[in-house]
């Protein structure tokens, strides 16, 4: 049973993992700010989603994995506000705007 | 080698890194950056300190662990403090700088009347 | 002996007068910035008599018992807990203090008053941070615990750099900015030094360590680490650059604060580390070598202040000077002959110039505030006929010059004496060649002013504003302070020994 | 054991590169980014040192609130189109800095190295006074109890950053409001952001307080949580910044410290000592003062970062 849910929790958290790694290449390769900002927050918030349910498994009791989700919801909430944000300023700033 | 030998190894050369900002960087907010690293690499010798002296059940010494969260606060003020009169320097000379009439050893302090 | 039964788990008949040296200030502060401006000078007036009257009964407390108070906070007895010790030393400093701070409190009420139903910025900031200057020096003098003392200290810097630029000027905003920075480097190499010392020895309480430490690497490495950044805070030669343009820079009140008290503190701290935490771990070497930063400070510092062209730089270069006659107890008493550091003449004497030093210098920087007020200027190139205009703010002036000079009967000349024989008696005559060149230098750059002062004027001088006599007396009675300490005693005071381990069996009158 | 090794080794080197390239980087707004990533690393650290409070505590002031400070100056600089003043040092300089530098990271190193494991250590006592205590974080214990001066001290020292900060506002504007840019677009994004957050942000504050006397958690990290919701609020332009000679904000500031003391003069009277407990009430009497002290340090906390007043003060 727990070699299952192991199993699991592994596989999770690797392409999790990956996800992150591809937001950093996304990252560092874009050319503006705007694309780098999509591949950064499409791969944070789906890889800590990935991470955050591998952990699930982990977890017996229902509180400390409640508070897991939460993490990963507020995570996701501040992304979505904050990539808005600088996206926002980076259109104000544009140099040819 | 324990885990605590390796972040002991990486705060002695935070403390070098920082301390080296705080000397030979010539922009304050910077000084302060480099300031908030040289105090990392202090409080982590605490950090170490508390885990080499895990006992009594407890995986780490409690005593430098409350120690160090005095500390961060502390740091924080001093910060706050800085960044406060480089931003009213500013606001005074539109310039960033440490180096003004008052600078200096010599006798040529008198550049106010 | 009687030393021998301070235990550190212990609290004294009196002992809740160190807290409450502490905790009386801290309220005063707390108060203030509840109820704002209009009341904070109020609040530190009525704080004043107070805080003295408790130094007075810590005093009264120390010397009749002939042992420390202690006070164990909560009841936690080290190594767990933080005790407040007083012994000679501290009463030396708590009572300096206590006298000085209402003094320029007082004084200051003539810059800082405030009027009725107002508010003002500088006036508030002053008050509450007079009294945050107090408890944050009672907590450095009292304190027991190397980390509470950090605290102490960081208390003590985050209430003095506002006091540097209450004027707003850029170039005191750059002095304050450099005396934080400065500040924070040296508190942070303290801590430093603190967390080595606790790991090697695992305790923080003074007493414990002092029974525990050994002549080790750890320990040598932590005093130099802690020295150094105390130097920096005391701006010992070559760390002195941030403070003669910060103490130049702050109001005449304030100056006096920071140049007659602050910088006695991480001086204060100096002490207990090299003669109360580690005595037998600093070496010959390494107290020669203050001693030679020591006397840089004296020689560098004097002659800077002779070509100084504003009074205040000038005074705020002699403390640059004087701070280095304090150090110089350290290469004269660490590895004394006479086998322990409180037996020699220097261990009195350099107190006795910390305590001096405090009322001299502060009385000339309030002479020198009362100047520029009169003027609306302090260079020393206009100063012709201000003799005759303020002729006691002048007399203060050089009543508080001679203690620096160390002219007798004044209490830097009996200081010096005793630096002075204890050269000569250590066997390290150049730290007394040291000694006297230096008054000879004090000696020019106050004759320099004085004669300057009562030259008579090209045309005749106009007060910019009256300087009301009050505070003219009030420079002038800091002042003799300074010089009635001159006929204190020319042997090892029997108050300072209160609490030397050991003292007693040494049989020093 | 290896793969823990290798994890541990990986996240200092990281460390110690974050380090350099924010003390090499020629972009001071890049070198502000960086010093919010080593918080974040330090706190990982935290807990690979076994020490989860300083973990948290390190997240929310060492990274969280100096690194918005840091931001928020950083961009008021660039704003202001501030030049650097000044030129590095010389070659010569910056040569012997770099040899003090090696020296102390060369001494500290041989210290970690020689120092003897396991160290000396108070957990015993710790251990052995925790039931006096009541609580079940012995963190909150040496915090609380043991050593509650330092906490005391430490409180007001934070509040005396706050009147230097204060006192550096120019003279007409004293009393006045600070001058934190706030973003006032009602229906933006961040104007819902700060309104769905706080609520969320108040349980979370509230839990991290009331784990703190059991497990890591505890009043700085509360009132951090707090400090920063309020400041949420304030740059969405929900809320204005408060005039600082309030009286309601000057109460918030020092309730926490008066508490202390007042409760800490009543140890006196009945457990014998300033700041003891009487036996039995000992987790009672520091839940008081932990309740009023959270407020006070999160209005330190939200104060020190908005800055001195720079407007006008009412009426």
């Amino acid at each position: 049973m727990s070699f299952i849910r192991d199993g699991l929790t592994i596989g999770a958290v690797a392409v999790g993992a990956f996800f992150f790694l591809a937001g950093m290449v996304g990252l560092l390769r874009f050319p503006d700010t705007l694309s780098r900002l999509h591949a950064l927050s499409k791969a944070d918030n789906l890889g800590l989603g990935l991470i955050v349910f591998g952990l699930l498994f982990q977890e017996d009791e229902l509180f400390p994995a409640l508070k897991l989700v939460g993490v990963w919801l507020l995570a996701l909430l501040a992304g979505a506000i904050v990539a808005q944000l600088i996206a926002r300023a980076a259109i104000r700033d544009r140099p040819s705007a | 080698m324990s885990a605590a030998t390796v972040f002991g190894l990486c705060a002695a050369a935070l403390v070098g890194l920082g301390l080296f900002g705080v000397l030979v960087d010539p922009h304050p907010l910077r000084k302060i950056v480099a300031f908030n690293l040289l105090g990392g690499g202090v409080f982590l010798i605490f950090g170490i300190t508390a885990r080499r002296g895990a006992a009594a059940g407890f995986a780490s010494d409690p005593v430098p662990q409350a120690l160090v969260i005095t500390g961060i606060v502390v740091a924080f003020a001093a910060t706050a403090l800085a960044a406060a009169l480089v931003l009213r320097l500013v606001d005074e000379t539109g310039r960033v700088t440490l180096r003004s009439a008052g600078s200096g050893g010599g006798p040529s302090n008198d550049a106010h009347s | 002996m009687p030393s021998a039964a301070i235990v550190p788990a212990m609290t004294t008949a009196g002992g809740y007068l160190l807290v409450f040296a502490v905790i009386l200030p801290v309220a005063g502060v707390l108060l203030s910035v509840l109820l704002g401006g209009r009341y904070a000078e109020r609040i530190a007036i009525v704080v004043m008599p107070f805080g003295l009257a408790i130094a007075v009964a810590i005093t009264a407390g120390v010397w009749h018992s002939g042992n420390v108070l202690q006070y164990v906070v909560g009841a936690w007895e080290p190594p767990l807990g933080v005790a407040f010790r007083a012994d000679g030393l501290s009463v030396a400093m708590v009572m300096t203090a206590a006298l000085l701070v209402p003094a320029i409190g007082w004084f200051a009420r003539g810059q800082f008053a405030t009027p009725p139903a107002t508010q003002s910025r500088a006036a508030t900031t002053f008050w509450t941070l007079l009294l945050a200057v107090w408890a944050a020096l009672n907590a450095v003098f009292l304190g027991a615990d190397l980390f509470n003392l950090y605290v102490a200290i960081e208390f003590l810097t985050f209430a003095a750099v506002p006091l540097v630029s209450l004027d707003g000027r850029p170039d005191t905003l750059t002095a304050a900015l450099r005396y934080l920075l400065f500040s924070l480097l040296g508190s942070v190499f303290y801590l430093l030094g603190t967390v080595l010392l606790y790991g090697a020895y695992g305790t923080l309480d003074i007493l414990l360590l002092a029974s525990r430490v050994r002549m080790d690497p750890t320990a040598w490495i932590a005093l130099s680490l802690m020295t150094g950044g105390l130097l920096a805070k005391s701006a010992l030669y070559p760390l002195h650059l941030w403070l003669p343009p910060a103490h130049a820079g702050a109001p005449a009140p304030a100056s006096a604060v920071l140049s007659g008290l602050v910088v006695k503190a991480p001086f204060f701290l100096v002490l207990r580390l090299w003669f109360d935490v580690m005595p037998g771990v600093s070496d010959r070497t390494a107290a020669q070598l203050l001693g030679v930063l020591a006397a840089t400070a004296v020689l560098f510092g004097s002659v800077l202040a002779l070509r100084q062209a504003r009074l205040k730089l000038l005074v705020a270069y002699s403390t640059v000077a004087q701070i280095g006659y304090l150090f110089l107890i350290v290469p004269l008493s660490a590895n004394s002959q006479i086998g322990h550091p409180w037996g020699n003449s220097a261990w009195t004497g350099g107190m006795l110039q910390a305590v001096s030093h405090a009322f001299a210098k502060a009385a000339m920087f309030m002479a020198a505030g009362l100047v520029a007020e009169a003027l609306g200027h302090d260079r020393i190139a206009g100063l012709a006929g201000i003799g005759r205009a303020l002729p006691i703010t002048m007399f203060a002036f050089a009543l508080g010059g001679m203690s620096l000079m160390g002219l007798p009967p004044s209490g830097g000349f009996v200081a010096k004496a005793m630096l002075l024989t204890a050269a000569v008696g250590e066997g390290q005559w150049w730290w007394a060649v040291v000694v006297l060149v230096g008054g000879l230098l004090a000696g020019g750059y106050v004759f320099l002013v004085l004669a300057r002062s009562l030259a008579a004027p090209e045309e005749p001088l106009t007060l910019r504003a009256p300087v009301p006599r009050s505070r003219q007396l009030l420079a002038l009675a800091v002042a003799l302070i300074a010089v009635l300490l001159g006929f204190a005693p020319l042997r090892p005071s029997q108050l300072l020994l209160i609490g030397r381990p050991e003292a007693a069996a040494l049989g020093v009158q | 054991m290896t793969l823990t090794f290798a994890f541990d080794a990986i996240l200092a080197l990281a460390l110690v590169a974050v380090a350099a390239w924010t003390t090499a980087a020629r972009d001071m707004f890049a070198a502000v980014a960086g010093s919010v990533a080593f918080g974040l690393l330090m706190a990982l650290v935290w807990v690979r040192l076994a020490a989860p409070d300083v973990a948290l505590t390190e997240a929310a002031i060492g990274s969280g609130v100096t690194g918005g400070l840091l931001i928020a100056v950083g961009a008021r600089l660039r704003r202001n189109g501030a030049s650097p003043g000044a030129e590095p040092p010389g070659a010569i300089l910056r040569c012997t800095a770099a040899v003090v530098c090696g020296l102390v990271t060369v001494g500290l190193g041989a210290i970690v190295l020689l120092s003897p494991e396991p160290a000396p250590t108070l957990a015993p006592l710790a251990a052995r006074h925790l039931p006096q205590t009541g609580l079940g974080n012995p963190v909150t214990a040496v915090l609380m109890a043991y050593r509650a001066i330092d906490t005391l001290l430490e409180v007001v020292v934070l509040l005396l950053a706050l009147v230097g900060v204060w006192s550096l506002a120019p003279d007409r504007y004293w009393g006045g409001r600070p001058g934190m840019q706030q973003h006032e677009d009602p229906n933006g994004v961040l104007a819902f952001f700060a309104r769905l957050l706080p609520p969320i942000g108040i349980i979370v504050a509230i839990h991290l307080f009331w784990v703190g006397s059991v497990a890591p958690g505890g009043e700085f990290q509360s009132a951090t949580v707090v400090g920063a919701m309020w400041l949420l609020a304030m740059i969405a332009g929900l809320v204005d910044l408060p005039p600082i000679d309030r009286p309601g904000v000057r109460l918030g500031l020092v309730v926490g410290p008066v508490v202390f003391i007042v409760i800490g003069l009543a140890g006196t009277a009945l457990a014998g000592a300033f700041l003891a407990y009487p036996p039995g009430h000992a987790k009672l009497l520091i839940l008081v003062i932990e309740i009023p002290v959270t407020l006070s340090i999160a209005a330190t906390l939200g104060l020190l970062v908005v800055g001195p007043p720079q407007r006008m003060p009412p009426g």
